[in-house]
C-alpha cells in the first residue's frame, strides 16, 4: 500500500532524514519510535506531502506523493494523519463540529460507509462522528478551549476517520495527554482500527504503545533508520543493540 | 518588590475583565456623544461656522455664542462641531482604505512566502523607514497642502503596518498543525486563508485600527496646525488652533477648546483600543 | 581513612537520627484562590526523612505542583496558604518573612524544574548565574566561588570550564538538566524539590538524570521530593510515594508497600491502566473513567471518576491506616 | 552580525531609492514653475531669456531620466543642490540645522528615559496597584494628546503664569527644558507601559522562579535577570517610531521656534524650496535606517542568542 524509497530530507543543512526506506502492506500497522529530533515526525509531513521530498519517493497506492496540487488531494483522500497536540491541531476559532466535518466537505464525492445515511448533511455527519469516538453531542458546539486535552484528542481522531482513510497516522496521540487519559484513547484507537479496517502509522517514543498498537516497529535514530521487525520480534537476540537498550529500559519499569 | 505571576488564567480574568469593560464602555459613551453631535452639526449649530463678525471678535460666552467668538468673531462652538465633520470623516476614510489594502497583500505574502513574500517585504521594510508624519508633510510641500493629499501621504504610509502585523500572524499561524490539518482535510490554499486564517487576524486588526484612528487624528490636527492640513476658514480643530495661537496669552479659551475636543476624541479611541487589546489578549506588535 | 570512617558513622548516625523524626514535615496544608475562596490544595500531610526520596504523584490539576511552590514559599499573591504549617528542620516555612524565607531557598531547598530550557536565565553565561547564587547567600570572593562552581560541574559529569563559559541555549537538554542540578547541590541544600524533571527529556536521557539525582543523594544525604505525572518515574526510585488528586492526598506510603497492596481505587486504576511492555500484548487497556479535570466538588475528590463510589463518598473521607506506614483515605478501603 | 549590517545597508539602499524617485517625481509633479520661484525670490523682473537661461542652467530642460541621473549622481557627492531661497548649499544648510535638531532629540530622549524607566518599573511591580493605575491614566494621555497642544498649555503655564521658562529661542538650559519635555513625555508614557508589559512578561518566565528558588534577591531578579529580556520589545518600538519622534520633533521646534531641521523643512514648504525639502526628507530616511541599526545591533549587546537564530536563517 505505502512504499517509501530512500528517502532523505535535510532542513538548512542538517540531514533530518538518511535513506529511509519502508513499505507497509494493507490492513497492517506499522509503529515507529525514536526519541525527539529522530526525524519520525518529518517522515509523517513528508507522507502527506506537508514538506517536500529531498530525494527519494513515497508511493501510496500507486500514486506518487509530490507537490503537485492533484496527486495530494488524491493521497489526502485515503491518508489523514492525528497530531500529537489536540490544543494545536484543531483552529481555536471554529466549533469543533466544523473541523471535524472539514474533510468530508472537500471530499464531497467520498461516502463513508457509516455515514452513508447522513452523507448530506455536515452536522449530522459530525454527530455520528463523535458518536464513533466517544464523544457526547452536546460538545458539537463548543470550541476548543473549552474542551479536555482528551476531548479535543477525540475530536481530531473523529475528523482523521471521518472520510474512513485507509491509512490513519498518529503523531503521539497520547503523549500530551494525563496518564488516565491515555490509556482511554489507545484503546478508542485500537476499536477504531478494526472497526473500520483502517492501517495506522504510529509514532511515538513509548515502546509499549507501539508494541500494543502495531503489528511492524521501525526504530529510528538521528535520521537513520536502525532497526525493523514484526513485533513478536522485540525480545528476539538479533535486535540492534539500540533496540534493545530501549527495550530493557522499558521492562525496569515492570515492577 | 515582588511581581506574582503565575496565576491561574481563570482568576487572572477574574480581575482583568472589569478593568477592560470599562475602558470599552467608557470609550464607546464618549464617542457615541462625539458622532452624535457630529451627525447632527448641521441642525444644532446656532451659528454660521464660517461667517465672520468682526465687531464680535473675541467675544465671551452668550447665549448666541455658547463658547463665545474667535479673532474673526466666529462662532467657537459652531466651529468646534462642524469641524468634527472633517476631522472624523477624513480619518474614518483613511483607516478603512488603510485596512482594505494591508490586510489582502500582508494575508497573502504570509501565507504564500517565498519570493513573493521576500520582494514586497524588501520594500516594505523600506518604505517602513518613511515616518508618515513626515512624508506628510513632504507631499503637503510638494503637492502644496490641502486634506486630500494629507490623506493620500497617511494611507501610503499606513497600510505597510496592517501588511506587517498580519504577514507575522499569519507566518505563526501558517506553521501551525490545525493548517496542516486544514491541508491534509484537503482544503484549498483560499479556503485555508478565508476559514483559518483571516479568523486570527480579525481581533489584532480591530484593537491596531483603532489605536490608529487616535494616531491619525492626532497627525491630521498636527500639519493642520502646522498650516498644513486643513486651510483656512475650515473649521478644523487643528487649524483652530493655529488661528488661535497670536491670542493665547489673552484668550487661552481658543486654544484650549479645540485642544479638549482632539484630546477627548483621540481618547475615546485610545480607550475602545486598549480595552479591546486586554480584552481580546492581543500582544503588542 | 580515618576520616572518612568517622564520616560514615556520623552519616549512619543522622540515619537513626532521621528515622524519627522528619526533614520535612507539610502539615494540614491548604491552599487557597483568594478571590473565589476555592481551595486548590486540601488539607494535605506529607513527610520526608533525611536522605529519602518522596515520590508525589498525580495528573494536571492535582495540585502538584502548587505545593512544590509553597515549599518554596512562592506562591503567587493571588493563592494563599488558609491553613497548616511546613516545617523545614527547625523552620517554620510558612511563618518565615520573606527576607528569611529568601535565604532558606536556594541554600537550604533547592528547586529543578521541568522546564530546563528556561531554568538557567538565557542570556547570562551559566557559570556567572553559579557564582551568582554563592554569593547571594554568603559573601564569598569570585575566585573561591568559581573553584566551588567548578567542582560541583565535574560532580554532575559535565565539562566544567566549557559550560562554566557557555550561555544556556549553548548546551543540549541532558547537560542543562545536568547544570540545573549541579546548581541546586551548589549550597549543599538538605532538600531538593525536583517538579517533573525528566518530562521533557528523551526517555534514555532522563533515566540518566534520575539516577544521577538519585546518587547525589546517596552521598549528600538530603531528601527529595520528587514531582512526576508519571508513576514509573518513582516506583524504582523512592523510598515513599504519596499520590495526590484534586488537591488532596489519596494514598501514601513507603514505595513497595503501595505498590504491593494499593489501597486507594485511584492507585490501583493508575498501575493498572499503566501500559507496560511485555511478552504478551495485551487486547485492551484498563481505563478510569473521565479526565483528571472533573474534581468532585464535596467529599472525596476522585468519587466522579470511581467506580466503586457509593454515598459516604460525598463526605471527606478519614485517613485509614492501611499497615505500619501506610495511609489512605477512602472510605472503601478497610 | 553582518547578516544584520548587510540587511539594513540594503534597507538603506532601498530607502534611498524609494525616496530619491519620490521626492523626485513629487518635485515634477508639483504645481507652479520652480524657476519663477527662484526668480521670484530674487525679486527681479523676470524676462523669458532669464527664465531660459535658469532652466538650461538647472538642466530643467532635458528628459527627466536624465535629470535624476545626474541628480542622483550630485547626491552621491553628498551635492543636494542649492537652496532656492538662500543659495546656499542644501547640505550645509541641513548639517548646520541637523546639530540644533540633535540637541533637542537628545535632551528630549534622556528626559524620555528618565520617565519612562522608573514609571514603567513602578507600575511593573506594583502591578494592578494604584501606581499601574497611574501609568495607565498617564500613558492614554499622552497617547491622546496633541503634543503641539501639550506644549502651549505648557506654555501657557510656565511662560505667562509662573514666567520662570521662556517659550522660545534656544541659548541656555532652560530654554530646551519645555520643549525637550513637550516632545518626550507624550513618548517617555507610553514606554513606560510597554516596559511594564515586558516587565510582567518576562517576570513570569520560568527562569525567574528558578531565580528565586536559588534565593537571589529581588532587586537582582527585577534588574539583572528580567530587566534585559523586557527592554526589548521596548527598544525594537522605539526603532519603529523613531519616525514619529522625528515627526513630534517638527511640531515641537515650530511650537517653540526652535530653529532646527524641522523648522528648516517647514520654512522651505512654504517658500517652496524644493531642494530643501528634498534634502530634509533623505536625511531624516538615512537618519531612521540609522537608528533601526543601532537598535538591531543593541539585540547582539542584550541577548547573545539571537546569533545563534540568526545563523538558523
Amino acid at each position: 500500500m505505502l512504499e517509501i524509497n530512500s528517502i532523505t530530507k535535510t532542513y538548512d543543512t542538517n540531514p533530518v532524514l538518511k535513506d529511509i526506506t519502508l513499505s507497509l502492506n494493507q490492513g497492517e500497522s506499522l509503529g515507529i519510535i525514536g526519541e525527539s529530533g529522530s526525524g519520525k515526525s518529518t517522515l509523517a509531513r513528508l507522507i502527506l506531502g506537508l514538506d517536500s521530498i529531498d530525494e527519494g519517493e513515497i508511493i501510496f497506492q500507486g500514486i506518487r506523493v509530490q507537490h503537485k496540487r492533484n496527486s495530494l488531494k488524491k493521497v489526502r483522500r485515503h491518508v489523514q494523519i492525528v497530531f500529537q497536540d489536540p490544543a494545536s491541531s484543531l483552529n481555536p476559532k471554529l466549533p469543533v463540529w466544523k473541523s471535524v466535518v472539514e474533510p468530508l466537505e472537500n471530499y464531497p464525492d467520498t461516502i463513508p460507509l457509516f455515514l452513508k445515511e447522513v452523507r448530506n448533511n455536515k452536522e449530522l455527519m459530525a454527530g455520528m462522528l463523535f458518536n464513533k469516538v466517544g464523544l457526547s453531542q452536546e460538545l458539537l458546539e463548543r470550541y476548543p478551549h473549552q474542551l479536555s486535552g482528551g476531548q479535543k484528542q477525540r475530536v481530531a481522531i473523529a475528523r482523521g476517520i471521518s472520510l474512513q482513510p485507509a491509512l490513519l497516522i498518529c503523531d503521539e496521540p497520547t503523549s500530551s495527554l494525563d496518564v488516565s487519559v491515555q490509556a482511554q484513547v489507545l484503546n478508542l484507537l485500537k476499536e477504531l482500527k478494526r472497526d473500520l479496517n483502517m492501517s495506522y502509522i504510529f509514532i511515538s517514543h513509548d515502546l509499549a504503545a507501539v508494541q500494543f498498537m502495531c503489528d511492524q516497529i521501525a526504530v529510528l535514530k538521528n535520521g537513520t533508520l536502525l532497526d525493523m521487525f514484526r513485533t513478536e520480534e522485540l525480545f528476539s537476540e538479533i535486535r540492534h543493540d539500540y533496540t534493545k537498550k530501549l527495550v530493557g529500559l522499558a521492562l525496569k519499569d515492570i515492577l | 518588590m515582588k511581581i506574582n505571576v503565575q496565576m491561574p488564567k481563570a482568576i487572572k480574568l477574574g480581575i482583568k475583565i472589569k478593568n477592560e469593560n470599562h475602558m470599552i464602555i467608557c470609550g464607546l459613551s464618549f464617542l457615541t456623544v462625539i458622532i452624535f453631535i457630529t451627525l447632527l452639526g448641521p441642525f444644532i449649530v446656532p451659528n454660521d461656522p464660517l461667517s465672520a463678525n468682526m465687531s464680535e471678535r473675541l467675544a465671551s460666552p452668550s447665549v448666541t455664542y455658547p463658547l463665545g467668538t474667535d479673532h474673526m468673531g466666529r462662532c467657537i462652538f459652531s466651529r468646534l462641531v462642524i469641524g468634527a465633520q472633517a476631522t472624523l470623516g477624513i480619518t474614518g476614510l483613511v483607516v478603512a482604505s488603510v485596512v482594505m489594502i494591508g490586510i489582502p497583500i500582508g494575508l497573502v505574502t504570509g501565507y504564500i512566502g517565498g519570493r513573493i513574500d521576500s520582494v514586497i517585504m524588501r520594500l516594505v521594510d523600506g518604505l517602513l523607514a518613511l515616518p508618515e508624519f513626515i512624508l506628510a508633510i513632504t507631499i503637503a510641500g510638494f503637492l502644496g497642502p490641502s486634506l486630500i493629499n494629507l490623506m493620500i501621504s497617511i494611507v501610503f504610509v499606513k497600510w505597510i503596518g496592517y501588511t506587517r502585523v498580519v504577514r507575522g500572524i499569519v507566518i505563526l499561524e501558517r506553521n501551525k498543525d490545525y493548517v496542516s490539518a486544514a491541508k491534509v482535510s484537503g482544503s484549498s490554499n483560499w479556503k485555508i486563508i478565508r476559514r483559518h486564517l483571516l479568523p486570527q487576524i480579525i481581533s489584532p486588526v480591530l484593537v491596531l485600527a483603532a489605536l490608529d484612528i487616535g494616531k491619525v487624528i492626532l497627525i491630521i490636527s498636527s500639519l493642520s496646525y502646522l498650516g498644513l492640513g486643513a486651510q483656512p476658514p475650515a473649521p478644523e480643530w487643528g487649524a483652530m488652533l493655529n488661528d488661535g495661537r497670536p491670542y493665547f496669552q489673552t484668550v487661552p479659551e481658543l486654544m484650549i477648546y479645540p485642544g479638549l475636543a482632539i484630546f477627548f476624541v483621540v481618547l475615546s479611541f485610545n480607550l475602545i483600543g486598549e480595552g479591546l487589546r486586554d480584552k481580546l489578549d492581543v500582544k503588542r506588535h | 581513612m580515618e576520616a572518612t570512617i568517622e564520616k560514615q558513622i556520623k552519616n549512619a548516625g543522622d540515619l537513626v537520627h532521621t528515622a524519627e523524626e522528619s526533614l520535612l514535615e507539610i502539615e494540614d496544608l491548604t491552599i487557597t484562590i483568594d478571590s473565589v475562596k476555592k481551595d486548590l490544595v486540601k488539607q494535605i500531610d506529607l513527610s520526608i526523612k533525611a536522605g529519602e526520596m518522596l515520590g508525589l504523584v498525580g495528573e494536571s490539576g492535582s495540585g502538584k505542583s502548587l505545593t512544590a511552590t509553597a515549599l518554596l514559599g512562592l506562591l503567587p499573591s493571588s493563592l494563599q496558604i488558609t491553613g497548616g504549617t511546613i516545617r523545614l528542620g527547625n523552620h517554620q516555612i510558612t511563618s518565615l518573612s520573606e527576607k528569611e524565607m529568601r535565604q532558606v531557598r536556594g541554600k537550604e531547598i533547592a528547586y529543578v524544574s521541568q522546564n530546563y530550557q528556561s531554568f538557567f536565565t538565557p542570556f547570562i553565561k551559566i557559570g556567572k548565574q553559579f557564582v551568582e547564587v554563592i554569593q547571594s547567600h554568603s559573601p564569598t570572593k569570585k575566585s573561591e566561588a568559581k573553584k566551588i562552581v567548578r567542582y560541583w560541574l565535574n560532580k554532575v559529569n559535565l565539562p566544567a570550564d566549557r559550560v562554566f563559559n557557555s550561555y544556556p541555549f549553548q548546551l543540549s537538554g541532558g547537560q542543562l538538566q545536568r547544570a540545573a542540578i549541579a546548581c541546586a547541590i551548589l549550597l549543599r541544600p538538605r532538600l531538593i524539590i525536583a517538579d517533573e524533571p525528566t518530562t521533557a527529556l528523551d526517555v534514555l536521557t532522563g533515566e540518566k538524570i534520575l539516577d544521577l539525582l538519585r546518587g547525589l543523594q546517596k552521598e549528600l544525604n538530603c531528601a527529595i521530593l520528587l514531582i512526576t505525572h508519571d508513576l514509573k518515574h518513582v516506583m524504582n526510585r523512592s523510598d515513599e510515594i504519596a499520590i495526590m488528586y484534586g488537591g488532596q492526598i489519596l494514598e501514601r506510603g513507603r514505595t513497595c508497600d503501595v505498590y504491593q497492596n494499593p489501597a486507594h481505587p485511584y492507585t490501583r486504576l493508575l498501575f493498572q491502566s499503566r501500559l507496560q511492555l511485555s511478552k504478551e500484548v495485551t487486547k485492551e487497556l484498563r481505563t478510569i473513567y473521565g479526565e483528571p479535570g472533573l474534581i468532585a466538588e464535596k467529599g472525596c475528590p476522585f468519587a466522579r471518576r470511581c467506580p466503586y463510589v457509593f454515598e459516604a463518598c460525598n463526605e471527606i473521607p478519614q485517613i485509614k491506616t492501611v499497615s505500619d506506614a501506610h495511609w489512605v483515605a477512602c472510605h472503601a478501603a478497610n | 552580525m553582518l547578516f544584520i549590517i548587510r540587511k539594513r545597508l540594503f534597507q538603506l539602499f532601498i530607502v534611498l531609492l524609494v525616496l530619491s524617485i519620490f521626492t523626485f517625481t513629487l518635485m515634477k509633479l508639483a504645481p507652479g514653475d520652480p524657476v519663477l520661484t527662484i526668480l521670484n525670490a530674487d525679486e527681479m523682473l523676470v524676462t523669458e531669456e532669464d527664465q531660459a537661461k535658469l532652466r538650461s542652467d538647472l538642466g530643467f530642460d532635458q528628459p527627466l531620466y536624465v535629470q535624476y541621473g545626474k541628480w542622483m549622481l550630485n547626491l552621491a557627492q553628498l551635492d543636494l543642490g542649492k537652496s532656492y531661497m538662500t543659495g546656499k548649499p542644501v547640505w550645509d544648510e541641513l548639517m548646520e540645522r541637523l546639530q540644533i535638531t540633535i540637541e533637542l532629540t537628545t535632551f528630549a530622549l534622556f528626559i524620555m528615559i528618565s520617565i519612562a524607566i522608573p514609571l514603567g518599573v513602578l507600575a511593573a511591580i506594583n502591578a494592578g496597584r494604584w501606581p499601574d493605575q497611574v501609568s495607565r491614566i498617564l500613558a492614554l494621555i499622552g497617547a491622546s494628546i496633541p503634543n503641539f497642544w501639550l506644549g502651549l498649555i505648557l506654555i501657557y503655564l510656565f511662560t505667562f503664569k509662573l514666567q520662570i521658562l521662556p517659550s522660545s529661542g534656544i541659548g541656555s538650559y532652560s530654554h530646551i527644558i519645555l520643549p525637550a519635555f513637550t516632545l518626550g513625555f507624550t513618548f517617555a508614557v507610553v514606554y513606560a507601559r510597554l516596559l511594564r508589559a515586558g516587565l510582567l512578561q518576562s517576570m513570569s518566565e520560568d527562569f525567574i522562579l528558578a531565580g528565586r528558588a536559588r534565593g537571589l534577591k529581588e532587586w537582582r531578579i527585577l534588574w539583572i535577570h528580567a530587566f534585559r529580556a523586557a527592554i526589548l520589545p521596548v527598544i525594537t518600538v522605539f526603532g519603529l517610531s523613531i519616525g514619529s519622534f522625528l515627526g513630534g520633533a517638527v511640531v515641537v521646534e515650530i511650537l517653540f521656534s526652535w530653529p532646527g531641521l524641522g523648522s528648516l523643512a517647514v520654512e522651505a514648504i512654504f517658500n517652496r524650496d524644493y531642494p530643501v525639502i528634498q534634502g530634509y526628507v533623505l536625511l531624516t530616511g538615512i537618519f531612521v535606517v540609522i537608528v533601526n541599526l543601532l537598535v538591531d545591533l543593541s539585540y547582539y549587546v542584550i541577548d547573545p542568542r539571537i546569533n545563534r537564530k540568526e545563523e538558523a536563517l
